[in-house]
């Protein structure tokens, strides 16, 4: 499989009142066609802001270092011009939202919007633009298009608006979908149902996703390979099922044990001691290290690097390194 | 607290309102020490409609007065009546919204129908039909009037804070804990109240000064020969062509005054409301 | 025959019905929030109740604390008749229902430091005054393990966790019998949510105290209750002890509803019954039994459709509100995967 | 819809029989009646103010004055004006469309160029133009209107100002406007109309331009903004289509609550350029004490800033869907 995004030392940071805020921190990742890529951390770990930056959609006070290299087979987004950049953002990747509600238009009908995105970048007519966008509500299963088309977002649920975000994304057929909590705001039941939507959607059209999560199970159940962030870095990248059977991180082993789950015995929950900080105030060094229950000196004086740890199997911690090498 | 005013002194217009209020503020308390002349003595035919020099840096008006002492003066008194006016329309409205929106619906629907009401009668308008009745009006009264027709505005504010306070969760949380009624009003309500009746009394603030000058221009507030910047410009107007001295400068005054207002009530909407912050 | 101890809360035919705000144009609809419900809670008993958002599960915990008024039923706690109380005795029975609230933030009051929120009802119930009640919150900082250097802050100075241990303090300030948590740990991250789901554990066992959680995270509720209810549209549509509900649930509804809790292990994904459309609005709830148009099971039919369904035993301690509970109810492959009208 | 219109009217007469009401208290609470209050001023001697008090009902009882008084104005009687010797409502009536007129070309002025500098402010917040224009807009917030009116004057206007364009005072030319061509006769009004307009909306956009930037900046930071961009869109239509439109929400209701300002303001305004309007009147109604015309103008004011609301409200319904069906 060819490498569809390849994203090198992408570095955003935030000018805050309590500080320069270094959200998201030399982050590289691959994406290859056709694969599901998911980012799982708790909140305030960098996962919404590195989804925003590829597509470069940070705001200010938000910045994207200069030196950050977004290539998309094989053009840097980074040196695009606006123009250019307008033609990838919807066409070639689009991206959904945590909040269906919040990130629909509310003045707008759900079809316009989605009408929107079609003209944007075909040159078709209104009417074959509605056409498109009937023809997609149905292909993201809300029922009753035609008429659906003519509604606007409140009078649409929760799992229905979010049904027509994805209309909205898929409208040019994207080779990428970057999916930021696409199934937080919505209930149980819901979520099962636009999960599986999108796994099967992501089939049917041969997309690349990327899906961005706090929820280790949906990362189990969806992708094919798991990025773990913390502190605005990726700190262990695997297979899922080399990530979930074999965690190199501790913080993904800790993670993983603190997750209450219905397939184990109800026993008491392991524990992180703490909370994330915040990202004006990332500890020096390894930043985990306060955290964390194998902490040594030398993760208090430098910051481990991203490396190998198994076969496609990255990790950021200098245990785990010190490991693989006395295994090798 | 220490916390707000630090981040109310990082704020670049609060700082500007601040700095230009207390200049303004200073000039008014301190009028008799500032002011070269007396505001009401009449210096002689002699120097009648001077235009601005070294003696008068602000000119004389008509009556030979210097309009510099009578615009330090007149701010004077417009400090006065907007502090006083709005500190009466911030009680009277807090009140008013309290009662509105923590007492019940025929209580709120009966004085939110009487502040619609109020509201529908162009402010200018209301002040003329309450200072029709008057004779002749001094301060005291003055800030009465302005104060009792200013908090209309002041208790929707408030009635819109207390109802959505009422729905935060610490309120409920002081419920269940059980916590009694005045209890709550006193340390849960109103001091999540304070921030948007701060920031509608500052900007009240200028508008009061705005609106007596107003009425002073129509010739309804402050009587002659006390000196007050709308009567100034009253009387300047007649004298537009000869001596636009004797109306530019109160003119200055008050917009300089309404600025310092505005940008404190900025900076304080800046920090203090939590929907901007 | 056995004797039974009376329970701690006794819940009985209890309805909550909102008078829709219907104008002019729009008719006017009742929307029935909680439709006749009943359960027992006993002493030291720790009870789950679970259900998505408009399932009501809120609204019952506010009408049992009566921040809500009821429409109809009873509540007694240890004998008293809690819907019946004037304000003066409900204050005081406030001492002994206490309850944490989900959003740790929204629930503290931003103008006080938390050590006084902790104290204030301490001096109000008249618990302690002066430096006894300081020491008090001391103690309670402590034992929520919290730092008690932090009594000086706000609410806004402190983490998600940190904040929600301030209310589980506050909570166990006036040392109630019954503490109601509404969603305790949904607004928390992963990590920090096993700290405070252990510190309920800790303090249940220390204090034995009695409790009912309300969440909609099955897996989180799994690890802290003994019983459980689902509810679903304002009903009850089962309630069984846990361990049974879990390993083998009766009501499709239930079913479904576990079905669905992602498992955070790539081998162990099991067939997910996805079901269709949403949650009936509140005020169009659908004829027969509320989960009809939603249910996958083979056999509905037109009793569905137009009967209730009551909640009746199914087993020793188990009750289910489903007409086919009995039959086996194993979906398809197809069925389960084809949501997509 | 055509309920909305029927319920919004009957709370506006509810809210104008308020008025009448709180006008009518405020009056009769007064010490003293119009003819005490006239006192040594007028030298009518004491039977005829107590005839006069006969003829008024003012010898009545409270609540029979009270209930004639509101009789009276439901057939639209507001009494007669004693300095022009006719029905307060005939006199009024005159005035009112050289006060529409005023107000209306201001509001023109007020929003369109206060959404215009506040959206251009809001999309580029932060810039050295942002900065700048919240300098102008601040000041032109902090002017009082009439004083505005005068330094116009001092500039622009004939005989006063430095640069003897437009007239300074009235609303047409005495003496020659009749003998004007039609079109002559738009454009004398039109540019008799200038100035005051220009005072009064001035001060108006500043108003609506710290309005309008802040609303801007709100809706710019929300989720949809950014849903719109991520869909490729021009930024241009994510300003015009997205951001402007929504933001005009808050700027509706804005335009709803500028109506008592805006009679406000032609009170003063016209008083600085004589324009006959009803603010003029009430002035000079003030002055010759003729106090049924103050109450009629009151009362016909409270009906114009009625009026201007249900428009607002209706604007407001066709702009957001949500609340549609909400009564």
């Amino acid at each position: 499989m060819s490498e569809l995004l390849r994203v090198r030392h992408l570095t955003t940071s935030f000018m805050t009142g309590a500080g320069l805020a270094r959200a998201v921190d030399d982050v590289s990742l691959t994406l290859l066609e056709g694969e599901t890529l998911g980012m799982v951390g708790e909140s305030g770990c960098g996962k919404t802001v590195t989804a925003l930056s590829l597509l470069r959609l940070v705001d200010r006070p938000g910045h994207i270092a200069h030196e950050s290299v977004i290539e998309y087979q094989g053009k840097d987004l980074m040196q695009m011009s606006p123009a250019q950049l307008r033609q990838i953002r919807g066409a070639e990747i689009a991206m959904i939202f945590q909040e269906p509600t919040a990130s629909l238009n509310p003045v707008l009908t759900v079809g316009a919007q989605v009408d929107e995105a079609v003209r944007a970048h075909r040159s078709v007519s209104r009417a074959d633009a509605r056409a498109r966008t009937v023809e997609l509500f149905e292909l993201v299963g809300i029922p009753d298009p035609a008429k659906r088309v003519n509604e606007y977002p409140h009078q649409l649920s929760g799992g229905m608006q979010q049904r027509a975000m994805i209309a909205m994304a898929l409208s040019c057929n994207p080779r990428i979908l970057i999916a930021d909590e696409p199934t937080t705001a919505l209930d149980v039941t819901i979520q099962a149902q636009i999960l599986e939507l999108l796994v099967e959607l992501k089939q049917r059209l041969g997309m690349a996703m990327i899906l961005i999560t706090h929820d280790l199970g949906i990362v189990a159940g969806v992708a094919d390979r798991v990025a773990v962030m913390y502190g605005g870095q990726i700190v262990e990248q695997a297979n899922t099922d080399a990530l979930f059977r074999q965690p190199a991180h501790p913080y993904t082993s800790a993670l993983l044990r603190a997750v209450p789950r219905l397939d184990q015995p109800a026993t008491r929950l392991a524990t992180i001691p703490g909370a994330v900080p915040p990202a004006t105030a990332w500890p020096p060094a390894c930043r985990f290290h306060p955290r964390c229950p194998q902490t040594m000196d030398h993760c208090k004086s430098e910051m481990p690097g991203l490396t190998e740890t198994g076969p496609a199997h990255l990790t950021r911690c200098w245990l785990a390194e010190e490991q693989h090498r006395r295994d090798a | 607290m220490s916390e707000t005013l630090l981040r109310l002194s990082r704020n670049r217009r609060w700082r500007y309102g601040i700095a230009l209020l207390t200049v303004l503020g200073a000039l008014a308390a301190l009028a008799p020490l500032l002011a070269p002349y007396d505001p009401t003595a009449q210096l002689g035919l002699a120097r009648q409609l001077l235009p601005p020099s070294a003696a008068h840096p602000f000119g004389t008006d008509i009556f030979g007065r210097d309009v510099l002492s009578r615009v330090i003066y007149g701010a004077r008194i417009s400090f006065v009546i907007a502090l006083s006016a709005v500190l009466l329309s911030v009680i009277i409205g807090t009140s008013v919204g309290v009662a509105a929106g923590y007492g019940g619906r025929l209580l709120d629907g009966a004085l939110m129908r009487t502040v619609d009401a109020a509201l529908a009668v162009p402010r200018v308008l209301l002040l003329l039909l309450v200072l029709a009745l008057w004779e002749r009006v001094g301060v005291a009264s003055l800030i009465i009037i302005l104060g009792s027709t200013s908090w209309f505005g002041v208790s929707r504010i408030v009635r819109a804070e207390v109802l959505s306070v009422r729905e935060r969760g610490y309120m409920e949380a002081a419920k269940s804990l059980g916590v009694g009624q005045r209890r709550i009003l006193s340390h849960h309500l109103l001091p999540n109240i304070t921030s948007p009746i701060i920031i509608a009394a500052t900007l009240g603030m200028g508008q009061i000064v705005l609106i007596e000058a107003g009425l002073s221009f129509l010739g309804l507030g402050i009587q002659e020969p006390t000196a007050s910047l709308g009567r100034m410009m009253q009387a300047g107007s007649a004298l537009l062509v000869n001596a636009p001295w004797t109306s530019i400068f109160p003119g200055a005054i008050i917009v300089l005054t309404v600025i310092g207002f505005s940008l404190v009530g900025d900076g304080f909407r800046d920090t203090l409301d939590p929907r901007t912050a | 025959m056995k004797s039974v101890p009376t329970p701690l809360l006794s819940v009985r035919h209890l309805v909550k019905q909102y008078r829709a705000t219907g104008g002019l144009l729009s008719r006017p609809a009742p929307l029935l929030a909680v439709s006749d419900v009943s359960f027992d809670l006993a002493y030291g008993e720790s009870l789950g109740l679970v259900g998505e958002s408009g399932s009501g599960k809120t609204t019952l915990a506010r009408l049992i604390l009566r921040l809500t008024e009821a429409t109809a039923g009873s509540v007694r706690f240890d004998g008293i008749d809690v819907l019946d109380l004037d304000a003066r005795s409900l204050r005081a029975l406030r001492r002994r229902i206490q309850i944490v609230f989900q959003d740790p933030f929204g629930s503290l009051n931003p103008r006080m430091s938390v050590g006084a929120a902790v104290r204030e009802p301490i001096e109000v119930h008249n618990i302690a005054r002066g430096a006894a009640a300081v020491e008090k919150v001391t103690q309670l900082f402590q034992e929520v393990g919290l730092d008690p250097s932090y009594v000086d802050r706000y609410p806004h100075e402190l983490s998600g966790g940190q904040r929600q241990r301030v209310g589980i303090a506050r909570a166990l300030s006036v040392e109630p019998d019954l503490l109601v948590l509404d969603e305790p740990v949904s607004a928390l991250d992963v990590s920090v949510q096993a700290q405070v789901l252990n510190l309920l554990l800790d303090l249940r066992e220390r204090r034995g105290l009695t409790y009912l959680f309300i969440a909609h995270d099955l897996a989180v509720v799994r690890h802290i209750a003994q019983r459980i209810i689902v509810m679903y549209a304002g009903r009850f549509v089962e309630t069984a002890p846990a361990a049974q509900a879990y390993s083998e649930p009766l009501h499709p509804y239930t079913r479904s509803l576990l079905s669905a809790v992602p498992v955070p292990d790539p081998r162990g994904q099991r067939q997910r019954i996805v079901l269709k459309g949403d949650m009936p609005d509140p005020r169009h709830t659908p004829a027969g039994c509320v989960f009809h148009p939603r249910c996958p099971h083979l056999k509905k039919d037109d009793r569905c459709r137009t009967e209730v369904p009551l909640l009746r035993e199914a087993a020793e301690g188990r009750k289910v509100a489903c007409h086919w509970f009995e039959e086996p109810m194993t979906v398809p492959q197809s069925q389960a995967a084809r949501h997509v009208n | 819809m055509v309920r909305f219109v029927a319920r919004r009217l009957l709370q506006g007469v509810a809210v104008v029989f308020l008025v009448a009401t709180l006008a009518f208290i405020l009056f009769r609470l007064a010490p003293g009646d119009p003819f005490t209050r006239m006192g040594d001023a007028s030298s009518a001697s004491q039977e005829f103010k107590a005839q006069a008090r006969r003829n008024l009902g003012l010898d009545q009882p409270l609540h029979t004055q009270y209930f004639r008084y509101i009789a009276n104005l439901a057939r639209g009687d507001l009494g007669m004006s004693f300095s022009e010797q006719r029905p307060v409502l005939r006199a009024i009536a005159d005035r009112v469309p050289a006060t529409v007129v005023l107000a209306a070309a201001a509001l023109l002025i007020d929003f369109l160029l206060g959404i215009f500098i506040g959206a251009a402010q809001g999309s580029r917040a932060g810039s050295k133009a942002d900065d700048l224009l919240s300098v102008l807009t601040l000041t032109l917030y902090s002017v009082p209107v009439f004083w505005l009116g005068l330094m116009l004057m001092l500039v622009f206007a004939h005989n006063v100002g430095l640069l003897d364009l437009l007239p300074a005072t009235g609303s047409k030319t005495t003496g020659v406007y009749e003998y004007l061509t039609p079109l002559g006769q738009l454009t004398d009004r039109i540019r008799h109309l200038i100035l005051p307009a220009v005072a009064l909306g001035l001060v108006g956009a500043a108003g609506t331009a710290r309005y309008q930037r802040a609303a801007m900046l709100d809706v710019i930071r929300q989720d949809f903004i950014r849903t719109a961009r991520a869909k490729g869109l021009r930024e241009r239509s994510v300003l015009l289509g997205h951001a402007l439109r929504n933001s005009l929400l808050p700027i509706i209701t804005l335009f709803g609550l500028s109506f008592p300002i805006l009679l406000s303001g032609t009170v003063l305004v016209e008083t600085v350029f004589a324009w006959p309007g009803l603010g003029k009147f009430v002035v000079d109604a003030i002055f010759a004490r003729d106090y049924n015309v103050v109450t009629g103008a009151v009362i016909i004011s409270a009906c114009m800033v009625v009026l201007g609301n249900l428009l607002a409200d209706l604007l407001y319904r066709a702009v957001d869907p949500r609340v549609r069906g909400v009564v």
